[in-house]
This record gives C-alpha cells, structure tokens and sequence, in this order.
C-alpha cells in the first residue's frame, strides 16, 4: 500500500510532477441529468495522471455562479498519446455548475496530477472495485490499469436505478465482471453487497479491495476484508483549499493501531489502506 | 507621504517610465534582512510541495505555516467554506510541535538560497519567549511571531487585541533572541495603529499586518454553521480594502517595515499595499487560487515600476499621493 | 440555540412545509413595537425618494439617516468607490440638524403607516442625550443611535469602540427618553460582544450589528486614495460574513434584541443573520443595486418559511443548529 | 431655471415618475473605437424621459469586468411611441466596458428617468449649446426639445479631431446651426469659442445657454453669459450609488449668493444653473 512520504530522504525534496496548465475542452457532454463528461486537452500531465490522483480545476465565472476556490475531481482517464485528461462530474453546485457552463475550444486551468493513486500489490492476480454514483468515476481508470496489467476486475456498481449506472461499459470494456447492484431492486443491500464480496473472495478472485463514492459500501468491504485478510483501499474526497498539501483544510480522520490520526486527503490521499478508514 | 514629483503621472524616473533595458531594483530591506524582493508567501497557505509550481529562489522569503510548542489536533471539518470573493478558514493551527519541527521541516529547506521566516505561535508570553528560543537556530532568517492567538493569561483574548499584552509578549520574545522578530498583528481590533506601535516600543523589526478576519457563514439549508468550529478566518479579495487601510494607519503610527498581507492576488494588488507603506507583501488565500500567484506579482511589480518610472520596487514603499488630503474621523461611522 | 426539532430538514411546521395557503405571520418585535415584517432600510441608503419604488407601507420600519444636532457639511468628493462585490463611502454625515430634521423633514412622514427610526449622532455623551430629547416627537417611532462615531471627550475615539463609552452614552440617552432606543454598533472593534452587553446593561432596547467596516482604497494610476476622505466604510456582500459573525456573538451576549445589518441582499442572506440570531434585518448598499432588494427580501423570507415549514418568520431568530459544536478561539489566528 | 423642490409642499411627498424596470436591447453599435450606441426597448420610462435626465444601469458581469454599483447614462434620445430610450456612451472603465458586450435581445435593468433636466424659458426663441465629448450626447435631446418648440438652436461642437466629432448629424436634422471647432486645427481654443458665443448673442440668437463635457467650455459659457446677461444651464457629473437622492455620495459644490452650497448631481441636477457652476 501507500506509505507517507519520508521527510528524511532529501534536504530538498524532489517536488512531485504536478503543473498548473491551460488544458482546452475538447469535448463535454451531458451523460445524463446530472453527470457530466470533460475532457480536456492538457499534453503535460496526460502521461503522469494515475488513476486515484486527482487535478485541482479552476472553474469559469457565469453571470449566476462565480466559483472562488477551484475544485477536486478525480482523474476519469488519461491518454498520454494524445495529451488528454478526462473527468466524469455531477452537478451538484456553485462550481460544478459552472463548470458545466464550458464550451468546447476553451481553455481552462488545472492543477494536478495531485494526490497518491491506487496501487495494486504486485502479487495480485484479481481484484474486486466497489463504487456508487461519482465514486465509479475514480475506480473506473483502476480497472484499466488493473486489466493492462493483466490483473482480472469484479466490478460491483451500485446506483439508485439502471439510469443512474455510471460506465458499467468501461468496466466491461476491459473485461471485469461487472455486477450491477441497485436501490430499485434491493439488490445494493449491503448484505447482498457482503454476498457478492465473499463469493469472489471464495472464487479466488480478491486479492486486494478498492472502494469509493459511499460510507456505507466502505463499511461493508472493510468489515470484509478485515474478516477474510484482504488489503484494501478507498479513495475519500474532502473539502478541499490548495489541493497541494498547504493549507490543511482537507483532513479526515483515520483509525492506525487505534489511534485516531489526521491525514491530508489531498497529501496523504486521497486514496488511503481501506483498513484505516472511518465513517464519515 | 514620499512620492514621486509629479502626481499624476509618472514617477521620479520621468514620465516616459524606465527603458526596457534598464533593471529595476526589486531588493526591500525589512530591518537587517535584505530580500531578493518584496514577494513571499503568508504563514498558512505555503509547503515545501509548492516547489512544484514555484521555485523558492524565485521568492523574497519563505514564510513557514504557524507552529506552536506542542502537538495540536487542529479543528474539526469542514475547515473551510468559500464566500463570495474570499474564503473561511477555521484550520486551528495544527501543529506537530517545535522539536518536529527543528528536526524535520527544517532540513527540508537546507540548501534553499532564500530566507526562511518561522512563523511561531504560544498561549502564554513566556511560552512564546521559549517557542521563539527554541528556533534561533542556524537555517532560520526571521521569526514571525503569530499573535492572533488566545492569551491563556488573558481569559483567552487575544494579545493583538490591545496594545499591553502584545507589548508585553514582544518584549519576552526580544529578550529572547537576535533574530530579526515580525509580529503578525490581527485585524480584529479596534485600533491597530496602537497596537504596531506597542510592537515596534518592544523591540519587533517589522510587523505584518493583517491575519485573517473572524467570520461566520451558515448554509441556510441545514442550519448549520458551514465550518465545524462554526466561526473562522476571512481571507482573500473580500478583505483587502480593509487590509490596505490597516497597512496605511500602521505605517503613519511605526517606523519599522510593514508587511502587508490581506487579499493580494495582482501586482496591482501589491502596487496598491506598497503606495499605502508596505515594505513587502505577502500572498496567502490567492496561491490556492493560482498556485503561481507570487510569480506574477513579482513580475508586475516590475512591471509597474518600469511604466511608472521608479528605478527601484522599494521607492513605491509610502508612494500614496494624499499629502494633501485630511482624514476625518466621521467617515467610519458613514 | 432554539431550533425546530430535526437539525436537517424542515422545521417546525413538519417536513414538507407549509401549505400555500396557509399565511406566514411576518411580525416580528423588538422590544415593545411590533414590526409587519423583519426588513428595514440601513441608516443612510434611505430616503423620501425611495417611495418612487418601494411602498413603505410594506416595509418593517422606516430609519432615516443620521442627523447630528448641528448643520455639516459632509466629506470631500469623490465620496464613494467600489471596491470588488462592495463598495466605500466617506459621506461624513452631511446634515441639516435637528431642527432642520423636526421642521422639514419629519412632516415628510406623517401620515406614512410605518415606524420611523430617527437616527442620530453626537459628539459627547451629553450631545447624544440633548439630541434623543429634540427627536423624542410625536412622529417618531424609536431612536437609533449611531455611536460609530468620534467621541471628542475621548480623544476622537469612536464611542462604540469600547464598552465603558458605550455604556456611558447610553445611559444618557436611557435617561433622555422613553423612546424605544436602538444603539448601532461598529465592526471597528475587536469585541462588539461587550459593546453589546453594555449598551443592553445602560438600557438599549436593541442593538443594530453593524455600521460599516473601516478600508481604503488607492488607485494605482494616479496613486491618490479613491475617496477625497483617504478612507471609508466599506459595505455591500464583501462585509456579510463578517457581519454574521458579529450578529451570531451579540446574540449569544445579550437578551435585547440584534438587528442585522450588513451586506443582505437577498433573503438567503436575511435568512443567514435571523439564524445567527438577528430579530429583523436592515438592507443597506443593496438599495442602491436593486432598488426593490427589500421587497425580494419581504418575499423571500415568507417563501423560505413557507418552504422550511416555520410557521413565523420570527421563529428563525438564533435557529441555527450549533448546539453540538464548539468553538475553538485559536481560530481567528488561523 | 429650475428650483429645489419644496419640502413644505405635501406631507407624502409625490414620488417622481421613476421605476425600475428591465430593458430589452435593441440596437447596439459602436460609433468609433471608443462611443457606442445603446438603443433599449423600455416602454414604461420612454414617454417620462426628457433632455437631461438620466438613468441608472445596471451592466452586466463579464469575466473579467463584475461592476458592482449602477452607471448613471444621460438619455440620448427617448421614442415614446416606440417605447424606447437611447444612450450613447464612451467605454472608460469597469463598468462601460461589461456594458459594451451586452447583446441585441438580452435584457438589463434601468432606473429612471432620474433628476431634473433642462428647461428652456418660456420666452427663449433661440438658444445656444455647447459641448465636448460624451457631453454632446446629452445636449443632442435638448436640442431637438427645442426644435420641436420652435426655438433656434446654434450648436457648438468641441473634439479633438474630426473623428471624434459626436452627433453633428442629430445637430443638423432639427436645423441647428452647427458650428464645429478642433483640437487639430486649434478653433476649439476658448477665445474662439467665447468669439463664436459673442456673435449668437450679437445676432439675437442666444436667449439661454447650455453646456456639458468640458470644465474650460463651462468656465467659458458662465463667464459670457454673467457678462451679457444670458441665463443658462450646466449638466454635470459626479460618482454616484443610489442616483436618488439617498446616499449623498454625488454633491458638487455651487456658489449661491457668494456662499457654497453642496447640492446633489442626482436629485438637484444633473442640470443646475451655469451661473451658480463651479470650476472641477
Ligand atoms: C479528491 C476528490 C476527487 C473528487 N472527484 C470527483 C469526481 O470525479 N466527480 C465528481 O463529480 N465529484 C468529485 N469530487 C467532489 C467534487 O469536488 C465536488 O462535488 C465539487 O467540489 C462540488 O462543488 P460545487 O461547487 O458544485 O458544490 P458546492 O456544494 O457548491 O460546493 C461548495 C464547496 O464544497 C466543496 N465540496 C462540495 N462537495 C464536495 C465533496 N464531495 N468533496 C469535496 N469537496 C466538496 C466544493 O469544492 C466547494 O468548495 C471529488 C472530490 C475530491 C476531494
Ligand atoms: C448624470 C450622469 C450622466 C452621464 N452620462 C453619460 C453619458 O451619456 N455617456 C457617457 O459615456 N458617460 C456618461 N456619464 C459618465 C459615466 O457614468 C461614466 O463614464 C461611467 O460611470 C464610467 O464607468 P466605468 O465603470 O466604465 O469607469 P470607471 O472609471 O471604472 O468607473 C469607476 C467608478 O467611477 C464612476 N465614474 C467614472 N467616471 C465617471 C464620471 N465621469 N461621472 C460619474 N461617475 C463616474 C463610475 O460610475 C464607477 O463607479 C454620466 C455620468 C453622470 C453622473
Ligand atoms: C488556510 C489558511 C491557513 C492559515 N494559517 C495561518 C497560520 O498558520 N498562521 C498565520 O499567521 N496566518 C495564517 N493564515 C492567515 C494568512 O497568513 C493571511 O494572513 C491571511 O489569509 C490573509 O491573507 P490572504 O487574503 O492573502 O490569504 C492562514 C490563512 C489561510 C487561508
Ligand atoms: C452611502 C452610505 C451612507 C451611510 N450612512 C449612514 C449613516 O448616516 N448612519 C449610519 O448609522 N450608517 C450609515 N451607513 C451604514 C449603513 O447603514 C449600514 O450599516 C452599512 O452600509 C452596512 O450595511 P450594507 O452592507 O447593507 O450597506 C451608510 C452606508 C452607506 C453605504
Ligand atoms: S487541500 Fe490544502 S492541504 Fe489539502
Ligand atoms: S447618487 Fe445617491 S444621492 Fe446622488
């Protein structure tokens, strides 16, 4: 898993490859009501984005909404051959609005790639993701990271209705075995979200948990995985300032060897060992 | 003030402005420190992570986020909303403590050519006098004494609420080290001209004027305050005109070097600090904005000096053309 | 402080609001007069033209601007500049006097069915007291005393700077009439809490929080301070959170009600304040936006009630859900 | 000329005609590189609107320009039958360069008719206006005011250059004798100008005087028209909030019977009389 940075190992740390550039919007569609597709034209950090960091976006003005601070979203893909970064957003408020406001051939700034990705054991053969709603958005390049390396994907999405499914074609397109679990039905129960991690750890099929986007789904795989052995991961959001480890707006609070310690979400994170996690 | 000769154009350097060849001197001295120039972070809002974006030795100064003697939790989230043009912040200083501190954030910044400013905060006057003892040592250029902090011998007032106390804490921390000493004075006050002068009376080599300003919001749709400690820090574009106008009855009321510091976000910002008696500027909430932020201050301030015709950044310190203009005390009241 | 019941959804009158029949009552007191509704214009953004677009019998209150007992003349020009979402003014208050006010502009009113607040101000303690006297009229529904203002007895400090003047002008003004008397406080302090206890202990009936924030601006062109005064009172949404803040600690300080004053323009913004604990509410800068602001605010607060299931727009007041949290005065230092 | 209003007259005083109201535009044009043509759609404040008032607009937020108080615009021409008022207006700043991207067919509010315009004595037949940039817009109304009354009108236009000559056409239409003098070729020089005043009032053309846009133009008028007796009228300008009277932000000093009086731009004027101007 991730381990924090060593203040030992140099007088003056190597700065992290993180730049603040002009991406242009090259392309920016509505997926449904709420979410939104960016993909942004951004040739420097394309080829360092991975999957679980996240870039710090400066969102335009509107006439309604004027966003002062910028804004975190998780890295949706990356292309490094063709100099693109992608995000997948709900709108939800002042900057996400107005972050939907941007047209096609404008240029927008962002700041990034931020934050400590997923990382997958070297030994893992397969591994089981766990998302709901925007949280699929950042497990979602795990899963490609995960098939190029040859690692197999169980891919469990929940969502309130079939509507709602964020890129169940993603996960499908690199060959996870997606199961879909959902409010309508009953199906994203958390016992029968309990059922479907056991039966891939019984199936040999879990070597390592990821998790994002829902406290009680975190819940649910932790308990698991603490029971049955498997390392974990979740990525967590917080409300966040610079983004770059500055201003300590953005702390959560994590349970090591049972004393609570705060973390920097945007530093230490935001992917954190699901083990550590607490309920939020 | 001093200025220019003539009002309304140019400066001393004649009205066509300085030639594109010709360097500006971007130097300021803040007592015996002379900086490389007049830009450097505010306590709070810089890390050494933004050696990605900005080089140091680009910078004035390094300012070091507060640290206090003992460990702090700091408060609880959410630690920040945003609010118009400006931010909330209810951070609560957390800090690892000043021996974490010596041993392992000071070797990070070994071997950087810029003057590194150790922002230190304390609940008592001794205990400032021994947090500011505690890091007189090689690798420190400045201490900048954070105030704005609850006095515990004071029912949990803050020192740079009144003159006395912060006098009282200045003097200890003089005593205490020949390290040049800032003390970071608070807008949460009534009168912070006197309060400047009880600091420069007790021996402080510049002030900084100001920290953030208490604020509150509420999201009216939960009721509930937006920050977990309910009130926090105003900091940005929000506050500056009230920030410029403490950087001017600071600078009237001491002789020591201001520091302006309150929602600089432009060289334009920073012009406006300096004319009011800004010695040197720091730049907080705007680099979260804009990481690169200083960068671009710094270049305009060259800029301006150049169009403007002042061969030196220092000679815009106190450049306000108001010699002829009287203050009356009424205005406040509208 | 009191609430409704659930600290995330509606309130008292049950989760899904309250039928749009059904009527809001919108009266709120404060001491003994009861207002038609919480919305009244700030001191000085108000006058006799306004009824052109606003019909002042659907506003709360009426507050004229401050009349000192003397003819003055005002500040120079220019008197006013803007500065980000707000602006600054240096009017100085230019009056006629009080028997200027009595004679002339009093007889303006009569007949308008709405409570007229007749502000004042005063150089002295003893100049406040006669000045409560000359406004105590037929007419005339409540005084506010506008104590922002220099106290020549105190070296030019402004009254509402410090308790002890407070109190003492207070007292004078209690003693001098048995108006409702509302005490304006200024933001230019660094505890308004204690302003406002002791106005309420030398019997104010309310406390008006706040005046406008002292600032400055300077235009970099001609390097001349933006007003003809070098400062100003800075006012409109940049002071809001600020204001919030003040009106949230007033009201934990005191019994009397708070009115809240700075920087609403919209009912959320009203709706912000009577959850901090304000009474009613007074719109200043953003008459001048929005001409109508005050009646968007009249609507908004019955919407919101409506919407949030408070059967009375006074049943807002200190309704925020704060009770779990604590605050940690390490804060304002960030 | 016109007098203060009377505060004995009536208990509830009579509020002037003004309102708020939103604008629709409907022309909007640039004259040269610095003076556009605003033309909005306004069917309530048309028909009220005479030469010399004004109104207060409110302009829109750019990304880069957010004015935050209205901009007090003299009325260039109103159309009552059409429903609209015009202003023409030079881009200087913040709030008239958000004002210059505004589009045909938005909308922006618009309050007004503000203040006291100009008035032409009973017994004029022939009058005189003189003006300098801007100042020219909001003498073209009055102009016409007096055409459509029968009154001479002798137009004194001041620019720089031919170039920036603004409005000659408006002059010509209603039959004023327009007389144009330059920076260029130095015919804008006050001595010529007080030539050309000297030969009106010589021809019996010049029963009043009016003037706006230039503080030596005004001293120039005040000085002619004191020595020969004509009356005459000045609109003026100040920084201004509330345009109504109740911010006493907009005073100018007058002399009033060798006393100094402060008197409100937006509510006393913006027109008052020349003879009481003081130099700015
Ligand atoms: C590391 C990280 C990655 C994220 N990735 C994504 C993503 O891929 N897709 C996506 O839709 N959303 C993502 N979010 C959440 C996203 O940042 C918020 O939804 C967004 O900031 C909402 O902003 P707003 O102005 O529209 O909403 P508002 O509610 O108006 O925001 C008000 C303030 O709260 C902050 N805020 C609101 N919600 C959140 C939140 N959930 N987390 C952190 N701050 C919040 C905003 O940044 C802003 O400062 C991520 C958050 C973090 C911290
Ligand atoms: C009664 C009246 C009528 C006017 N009529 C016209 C007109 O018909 N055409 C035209 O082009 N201009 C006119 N002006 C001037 C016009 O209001 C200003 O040019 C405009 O406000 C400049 O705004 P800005 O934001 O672009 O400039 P900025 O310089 O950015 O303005 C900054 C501030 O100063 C104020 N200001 C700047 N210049 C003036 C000025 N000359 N007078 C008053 N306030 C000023 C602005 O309103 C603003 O609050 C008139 C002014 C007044 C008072
Ligand atoms: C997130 C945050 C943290 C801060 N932490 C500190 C601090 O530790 N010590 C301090 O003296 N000031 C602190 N400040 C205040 C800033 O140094 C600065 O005085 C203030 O933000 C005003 O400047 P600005 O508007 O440029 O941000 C902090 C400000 C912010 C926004
Ligand atoms: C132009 C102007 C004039 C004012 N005059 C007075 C005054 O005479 N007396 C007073 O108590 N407050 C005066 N104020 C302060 C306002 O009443 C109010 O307290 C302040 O502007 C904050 O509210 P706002 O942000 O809603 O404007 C004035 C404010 C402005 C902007
Ligand atoms: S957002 Fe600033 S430290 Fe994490
Ligand atoms: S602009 Fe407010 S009084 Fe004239």
């Amino acid at each position: 898993m991730q381990t924090a940075p060593d203040p030992h190992a140099a007088p003056v740390p190597a700065p992290p490859p993180v730049a603040d550039v002009l991406g242009v919007v090259v392309s920016h569609v509505w997926l449904n009501d709420e979410y939104r597709h960016l993909v942004l034209e951004a040739p420097d950090p394309a080829p360092l984005a991975k999957a679980g960091q996240f870039f710090n976006l400066e969102c335009p003005h509107t006439a309604e909404d004027k966003p002062f601070l910028r804004r975190p979203m998780s890295l949706y893909g990356a292309d490094p051959a063709r100099g693109r970064v992608e995000f997948l957003y709900k709108v939800t408020g002042v900057g996400t609005r107005a972050l939907a406001s941007i047209k096609v051939g404008r240029t927008m700034r962002l700041l990034g790639p931020l934050g400590v990705g997923f990382s997958i054991p070297e030994s893992a053969k397969h591994i089981v993701v766990l998302g709901r709603g925007v949280g699929l958005a950042t497990l979602a390049p795990l899963a490609e990271a995960a098939a190029a390396q040859g690692v197999g994907v169980t891919a469990i999405l929940s969502a309130r209705s079939p509507a709602t499914v964020m890129s169940a074609e993603r996960f499908a397109a690199v060959g996870a075995a997606v199961r879909i679990v959902l409010d309508t039905d009953g199906s994203s129960d958390p016992a029968n979200v309990e059922a479907i991690l056991r039966e891939a750890v019984a199936a040999g099929r879990a070597d390592a948990f990821y998790t994002c986007g829902s406290n009680r789904l975190m819940l649910t795989m932790q308990r698991v995985g603490r029971e049955l052995n498997i390392p974990g991961e979740v990525a967590l959001e917080q409300q966040m300032a610079c983004g770059l480890g500055m201003c300590f707006c953005c702390v959560r609070n994590f349970s090591v060897d049972g004393t609570v310690e705060a973390r920097r979400v945007c530093t230490e994170g935001p992917v954190f060992p699901l083990a550590e996690a607490m309920s939020w | 003030m001093v200025g220019p000769a003539s009002p309304h154009g140019a400066g001393p350097g004649g009205t066509t402005g300085i030639a594109a060849g010709q360097t500006i001197d971007q130097t300021v001295r803040i007592g015996s420190l002379t900086l490389r120039n007049a830009v450097m972070p505010a306590s709070g809002t810089f890390a050494e992570n933004l050696g990605a974006i900005v080089p140091f030795e680009a910078l004035g100064a390094l300012v070091t986020k507060t640290v206090t003697p003992q460990l702090r939790g700091g408060n609880p989230t959410p630690r920040v909303c945003e609010v118009g043009q400006g931010m909330l912040n209810s951070i609560g200083i957390p800090s690892k403590g000043l021996d974490h501190f010596v041993e392992e954030t000071l070797p990070l910044y070994r071997g950087v050519p810029t003057p590194l400013v150790v922002s230190v905060s304390a609940l008592s006057a001794d205990a400032f006098a021994d947090a500011v003892k505690h890091v007189d040592v090689p690798g420190v250029a400045a201490i900048e004494a954070n105030i704005s902090c609850p006095n515990i011998e004071e029912d949990g007032k803050a020192f740079a609420m009144d003159p006395r106390p912060t006098a009282l804490v200045v003097e200890k921390m003089r005593r205490a080290t020949a390290l040049p000493l800032w003390v970071k004075l608070s807008p949460n006050t009534g009168d912070i001209a006197s309060v400047a002068r009880a600091a420069e009376a007790a021996g402080a080599d510049a002030v900084v004027v100001a920290n953030t300003i208490l604020a509150m919001s509420i999201d009216i749709e939960t009721m509930r305050p937006r920050l977990g400690n309910v009130m926090g820090g105003l900091s940005g574009p929000a506050i500056k005109p009230i920030a410029v106008r403490m950087v001017w009855q600071c600078a009237r009321a001491v002789k020591i070097p201001v520091i302006g510091c309150g929602g600089i976000a432009t060289a334009a910002d920073a012009v406006e600090f300096m004319l009011a008696g800004a010695t040197a500027v720091q730049v907080g909430t705007a680099t979260f904005v804009r990481p690169t932020a200083m960068l671009t201050v710094i270049h305009g301030l060259v800029d301006y000096c150049r169009r403007k015709g002042f061969p030196r950044v220092a000679a815009l310190t106190g450049a306000i053309h108001d010699a002829d203009l009287t203050v009356d005390t009424h205005e406040a009241a509208s």
